[in-house]
């Protein structure tokens, strides 16, 4: 087995000594000597570096990866979780050890490339989401949405949370296990057409929060000037849940009015990672941000006028402002906002459009070729972007499951956060830049063998 | 914009870089049908200015980037004695591990059948957390720490709640980490701060006092944050539980404990983990991490879904929902690649190997602690766990030197900081956390450091002169930063930012 | 020993890092029985002493060599204007094409059924080379420029033998690169020098002159060293061709030339080209390197062996031995991993890519000459290609001031020095050689900083200090080094160090 | 097409205009029109980065590569490549950009990290050869050999030059190949028990060079005090081409009397990558010093007194002396240098004697094993280390095809270079510690089946 300590027995036996020691085991004579674990842990001894290597590739073995050229599945599956290109420079450089193996930037005197990478990753959000002020990442899409819902429920002091259906199911079931602690009233807004009929919910109370997703889950771009004007109906504060590849090609949600935005960046050069550790990304207008979870860096200058970053507004944080903060949030996933900031640089201005619009030609592409199978029909009427649901003669998750054998991850079978609507059992696909006509011509035609059997 | 390097400068903004027309990237050929952007997009969702975020070659992303990277300290650089980081080297097999295709090319859509390989990992993984700290099954879904402790307090509140049970208060010492109080408040609970006692741990009498049937439960961290060993923790549990309370344990530090004392032996019901920092995982400049919580048999069925298990037929594995689960506490399944890299730690280590980490942890804090207790106050003097609390308090009272300034003297010396002014209850405290990975040689350097800073500082007030220390440190990539400044006149963005060229 | 980072101390060699039985490695499982040492090597050949390398922990390895690449400046940090050298930005999917486990894990031993997919790479990077270079075909096994230059004399030396030709000399001009002329001499020829003239070109009247039945060929750079183009290059090839000699062309600096002229249309015989200068091969250091020779079809069955071609049936492709060939120079293929990165770069540029680098490579050239050419002399004042050659002569002479310093202060200024004192037949030469790769703001900046050098040594002077340059870099890991004593007092290896701590 | 140029339409006009000129065109006015090209190079547009990553894929796929965890061929084939292993740290150090995106160190002050690797290497080599100096770094194993017979006949002022057949046959074939430039006389000593038989070559006219292997090209370990009273005999000097993986656990060449030792480093660290880049190692006696080819890093002072590295003697090398350099190398093979130094520090003192126990004790086992099998008997009688020949009942070489299909390299057939030998048709195998037991086993079976088939 490998040993990553350095101490040799005579180092250790020399250190004891210093301290009038004569064993290890001694170093623990504060713990009383009843709970002390009179056994070894019973997990199995060490293997080297060289033995762990054959086993992940036994095990990983058992998995169906997607996207790998040449191998794996080609993926269709979305839902906040993208396929996306990540060149190899985004790669090497988010890979370099001074940012993996940092800590958070404590000393900024040490720590000004942590520091200036996240400042540009906030300058690179606020331009996306159209917002004035963005912190340096939360844990995934879902954290990001219970403290959008929490800052706002703070700001207008009002518990009522009306939300989409819209909004990703899994995030949703997320802010209804944190609102047993917090308390918030949730209400769902329906989806008669893939987009949102505020219409139907109860305008004449009050509410704290109203969140949209911009596309939503089934892909429909939502009219954000009705959800703006539903919040302003009821009081709250507009959350806007966007899919931040699309910004290239959509009016920002600040445009429309969204006082805070909030999402997913795991498009933005983050591996899919079976879920994790991804991206959560928080916008806000100015005069929320003495309310603003987690971190801020914010530039500022050195004893000797050079340029600097630092951690600011650090009152509002846990360590500081203990049960009074804004938000628990201490680690986030600062890596994956460096590496959103290295992607967005190599993306630019052109490649972001191009991403949002390549993969809109591919979802429209698809969106024809596979509407002409037999028995396989869009379920939603509302405007879809990149994203859509189909209707199938037989259940989605069968058809994601008997594609896996042909070589496609076929999307989502929508089930949980849809329950008793017309989406259940719908598929859901997802189409990114990496889509060629080819393996949209190919997946149809595996589709429709599937489904015609 | 030029690019300076080996000069003292201080490297412009990527947005200074940018240049009209300039691209890095490119995308596949995709041959599909050019569609125009009205059949794409409604008219009214049209952007009508087009987005600009930046245009740069990959050459300047990638000077900008590397030149970045030299102006940031790192484990990799040398040594990170923060304390309540547990900042040790992180075998870089766990990094190709986390980037093999094999796992990290996974959607977390993909149907179990298909991701057998990853459900075993996680399977595996709780299990191995498990046996570490004697508890009966484990979330890995919590992202960090501080989802871990929120995920914790709602299994507490879900627990009282299954049996009717309505409790409002949550006990915590006032050395605990903020995020403790922090995520009581988000549980829905009200936080009741109990004292240290001399010794440095709970003032159990204290304690007994506010105890009683309103009181949810109590949050410790033993060895607390003053790297000291709870030695009553039987008598506080039995007393918590016997007043219907349940025991969190905040294992962000698990390291001096691996192999030696396990929570649930302690009488805990709930324990978090970070694994980012006992199991190796890099910190990633402040984060991703992972926050498992782990526990006891009574609150297996509150547990969050879906969670991962060994297929009730014997083979495979399958995700269930625990039949009263709060519900998710993550999009997914958690930081999973994070959750690979301590998996891989863990056996990499094995059982032997992780005893080894804590004997050498707390050998390596004593042996700092005894080297320099002369020189710096040792508020509670007594043998500590993985990391040794120190104050500078005389020391200032002497000359001036304040704990700040022997974290910004010390970066000159090489070393990282340690933590300063926590925990809240040690005036100037320096919290120090050498970790096993570090050598005795790599530790003897730092108490070197530490102790010229004092010596100087004496010799400096001796002789009537400014301190050293105070206008340090001036060799690291930028000179002291002005914080207040920052806070005065927010610049979030290089949009908000004063400095145009 | 301590481990210095941000501050101004040394790094110690791992060798003091080194404390017995410490160790990093770990290796596979075998389960093989486990045999005396006499059993398996006989008493004599036993090793009586055991080897002492160095013990030194995983962490101090990483620390120790990360901190040794802080101390490293690279193209990847900055702008690398090192004339000759041809520092460009590397395109970084190019490391991640020769880390590719289907190419980096062949043994090269694997018979050519199971390795098509590399012979493949090596017969389409031969085509796309020819295709550059204008000639009929390559070898790609040497392993570098200089290599190239020995394999193209060995060349022509065979093509004269071949035809009972018996030719002694080579003609070199005296601006040509220090390996030519050692090349020629290992290649058993005698170097004939000649001089060039007023315009920088090959002097033709000399040339003339010394052409006579001895002479094998001649080596030309073009752009030649002082990065001028050799106008008469169409009559000089008629003169060497027609007194019986062959054309060598020493591509090592082709990125001028791509897609604009072809060294086979100005009637050169042999090419060798430093695919690790123009085909973005990052340099690593000092290597490795890949210097192919491509030939005019008369020289083809000379050609080194074994040669990847297209298979005889059509399909594929197999290894061959030219009729007449002089021999394996390598091992085994080149280094095919760099002719991976090399065919790679060419597919991602395609045809307008190349021509466009040398476009732009002519242009940040000449931009330079023409920003700098009234504050430094420059010795031939002509448009260039894609370097320039200017002088510090005048400076020299009115303050003192010498190429060396010019090369030292710059590094203050975050750029890496300019080649120095070459071509030898310029005093005080900076050669310049921006590349493509730098943007219009780079090379700006680079302009700026050496206008500065010049006017502060002329303040300086003017003011009769020392000047500045001449105690610079003081802002680099090291200050001046003292190259004589390194050479006076041989310290080759750790053990012949007298710096034991 | 990705552009690796910065340069927009707006930046060249610009430098143009401030140039005079109206066009990049007029960029190469230099160039005589005559023999400018008129047309496009014929080589495919440039293709995006992903298509690339694509278009690897396909053609690796035509490649079968070795050592992969849990894929690919089970290696056995050796000659101066081996599978031995390459840690993560390895990699991940070696890989830093700062150490593969430098050029060779002629700034020392901004060139102190690779020169002190390469000072550290020498130091490596120096202790692994036995001898006091050694350069930093030759092309490879072939290269290294030339250049210690160009030494050894300067030195000597001899041309005359004594190779065992036991070395490396393309190594021989290298140096025959330039031996038509310089033009040295070689001459070969045979190996009738599978080591070097010198009693069979002319002893009294003198020699420079007299060159064995250690162990030599068939695994034996030759009797170097017989090759050194030989090299006595003829006064040349002996160069000794050393596996550098045995030094652990053998005497080494200086001990037994090498003036120069030469070899190939791969081993250490260095994929096997299709035979190249790999790294040439060199080194000497003192004395020889100055006419050590390649570039020699030494210890110095900076001006301020500080522990500082640069290359010296520089006046042996090509661009002082030009053509009375002591060797044309410039580029060499820097970045396995340090890849070296990297990977003998991983491995240590004991990692290094266990790699070479490992090896020879897995070469032992299948010796054992393999030879049960019908037909098949080891070809030397000389002691064998950790590689060694097999005479089979069928062609080796129809042997090494037939396994591929079973998952193995079985080994090197023996073919150029042994012509008209006992060896020639034989299999060469080679062992590292990476060959388990039941990989061997594996294999043995799989080589009866097609031995006996
Ligand atoms: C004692 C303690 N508890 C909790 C935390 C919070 O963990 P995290 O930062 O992962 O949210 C930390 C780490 O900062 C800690 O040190
Ligand atoms: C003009 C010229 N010729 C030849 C060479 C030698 O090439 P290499 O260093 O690859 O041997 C070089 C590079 O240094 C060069 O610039």
């Amino acid at each position: 087995m490998p040993d990553y300590v350095p101490h040799t027995p005579e180092d250790i036996s020399s250190m004891l000594d210093f301290l009038g020691l004569s064993s290890t085991a001694e170093l623990f004579a504060a713990i009383p000597a009843s709970i002390q674990l009179s056994r070894s842990l019973e997990i199995d001894a060490g293997i080297s570096e060289a033995d762990l290597s054959f086993e992940l590739a036994e095990i990983g073995a058992r998995n169906s990866s997607v996207g790998a050229p040449g191998s794996g599945l080609v993926c269709f599956a979305g839902g906040g979780a993208y396929d996306h290109e990540v060149p190899a420079v985004t790669r090497a450089l988010a890979g370099r050890s001074e940012f993996v193996t940092a800590y958070t930037p404590y000393q900024p005197e040490v720590a000004q490339g942590v520091l200036q990478a996240l400042f540009e990753y906030q300058s690179f959000i606020g331009r996306i989401t159209g917002l004035p002020i963005a912190n340096s990442s939360l844990y995934d899409g879902s954290a990001a949405l219970v403290e959008a819902v929490n800052l706002a429920v703070a700001e207008k002091h009002c518990q009522r949370v009306v939300i989409s259906r819209g909004v990703h199911p899994n995030w949703r079931e997320v802010l209804a296990t944190f609102a047993a602690g917090t308390g918030h009233q949730l209400e769902l807004a329906e989806l008669p057409t893939g987009a949102t009929d505020w219409s139907s919910i109860d305008a004449s109370s009050p509410a704290g929060a109203v969140v949209v997703g911009y596309p939503n889950f089934l892909g429909c771009l939502e009219d954000l000037a009705e959800a703006r004007i539903f919040a302003d109906r009821v009081g709250a504060l507009l959350v806007v849940c966007q899919d931040p590849v699309t910004a290239g090609i959509l009016k920002s949600p600040a445009e429309w009015g969204a006082d805070i935005v909030i999402g997913e960046a795991q498009a933005f050069g983050t591996a899919l990672s079976f879920g994790g550790p991804y991206l959560g990304f928080f916008a806000c207008r100015s005069e929320l941000v003495r309310r603003l979870p987690g971190r801020l860096v914010g530039e500022t200058l050195d004893l000797s006028g050079r340029r600097a970053y630092v951690t600011t507004l650090r009152a509002r944080e846990q360590d500081i402002r203990r049960e009074k903060a804004s938000s628990n949030v201490c680690t986030n996933e600062t890596l994956m906002a460096v590496t959103t900031a290295i992607q967005l640089g190599w993306l630019g201005t052109v490649g972001l459009r191009e991403v949002g619009l390549s993969s809109a030609r591919a979802a429209h592409y698809a969106r024809t070729v596979l509407t002409k199978i037999a028995g396989v029909e869009l379920v939603t009427t509302a405007p879809p972007l990149r994203e859509f649901a189909l209707r199938l003669p037989i259940p989605a998750n069968e058809v994601v499951e008997a594609l896996i054998g042909e070589g496609f991850l076929a999307g989502i079978s929508l089930a949980e956060g849809f329950e008793g609507t017309e989406y259940e059992g719908a598929l859901l696909l997802a189409f990114t830049e990496r889509r060629t006509r080819q393996e949209i011509d190919n997946f149809a035609a595996a589709l429709a063998r599937v489904v015609t059997k | 914009m030029s690019a300076p390097l080996m000069g003292d400068a201080s490297e412009p903004t990527l947005f200074e870089f940018s240049s009209p027309g300039r691209r890095a990237f490119s995308l596949r050929t995709t041959d599909l049908p050019d569609v125009p952007m009205d059949a794409l997009v409604p008219r009214p969702h049209q952007r009508g200015e087009p987005l600009e975020i930046v245009e740069v070659s990959e050459r300047d992303l990638v000077g900008h980037f590397t030149r970045l990277a030299h102006r940031q300290y790192s484990v990799d650089l040398g040594a990170y004695p923060l304390g309540s980081c547990t900042m040790k080297y992180n075998p870089k097999i766990c990094d190709e591990a986390a980037s093999l295709r094999a796992f990290a090319g996974v959607h977390p859509a993909t149907p179990p059948s298909a991701a057998q390989g990853w459900l075993q990992v996680l399977v595996e993984l709780e299990e191995m957390l498990c046996e570490i700290t004697g508890m009966a099954a484990a979330t890995l879904q919590p992202a960090a720490g501080a989802a871990g402790e929120l995920t914790g307090l709602l299994l507490m509140r879900a627990y009282h709640a299954a049996k009717g049970d309505h409790r409002t208060r949550v006990i915590i010492p006032d050395s605990a980490h903020g995020t403790n109080p922090a995520s009581v408040t988000l549980g829905g609970y009200e936080v009741t701060t109990i004292g240290s006692d001399e010794r440095g741990c709970v003032d159990v009498a204290q304690l007994r006092e506010v105890l009683g049937p309103d009181v949810a439960g109590i949050m410790l961290t033993n060895p607390n944050t003053l790297g000291l060993f709870e030695e009553d923790i039987v008598e506080i549990a039995a007393m918590v539980h016997a007043a219907g309370g349940l025991l969190y344990y905040d294992g962000a530090n698990l390291n001096p404990i691996l192999g030696v004392v396990r929570p649930g032996d302690m009488g805990f019901d709930i324990v978090h983990m970070n694994l980012h920092k006992t199991f190796a995982t890099p910190h990633g400049g402040g984060g991703p991490g992972a926050g498992p919580v782990a526990v006891s048999q009574r609150l297996v069925d509150f547990l969050p879904g879906p969670r991962p298990v060994r297929a009730s037929g014997g083979v495979g594995f399958e995700l269930v929902r625990p039949p009263a689960s709060i519900g998710r506490v993550h999009s997914y399944f958690g930081n999973s690649l994070v959750l690979l890299r301590a998996w891989s730690y863990i056996k990499l280590n094995g059982a032997e190997g992780l005893r080894r980490v804590a004997e050498i942890a707390v050998l390596n804090a004593n042996w700092i602690r005894a080297s320099l207790r002369d020189l710096y106050d040792s508020p509670y003097d007594r043998p500590v766990m993985h990391e040794c609390v120190l104050s500078v308090a005389s020391l200032k009272r002497a000359t001036g030197l304040r704990a700040l300034d022997v974290a910004k003297r010390l970066l000159e010396f090489g070393f990282h900081s340690p933590t300063v002014y926590f925990p809240l209850i040690v005036e100037e405290a320096l919290m120090i956390e050498p970790t096993e990975t570090e050598s005795p040689e790599t530790v003897a350097a730092l108490v070197v450091a530490l102790r010229t800073i004092a010596e100087e500082a004496r010799a400096d007030a001796l002789a009537g002169v400014a301190l050293r220390a105070v206008s340090s440190p001036r060799t690291t990539p930028v000179e002291r930063v002005d914080e207040a400044r920052a806070a005065r006149q927010l610049v979030p963005t290089f949009d908000a930012s004063s400095y145009h060229h």
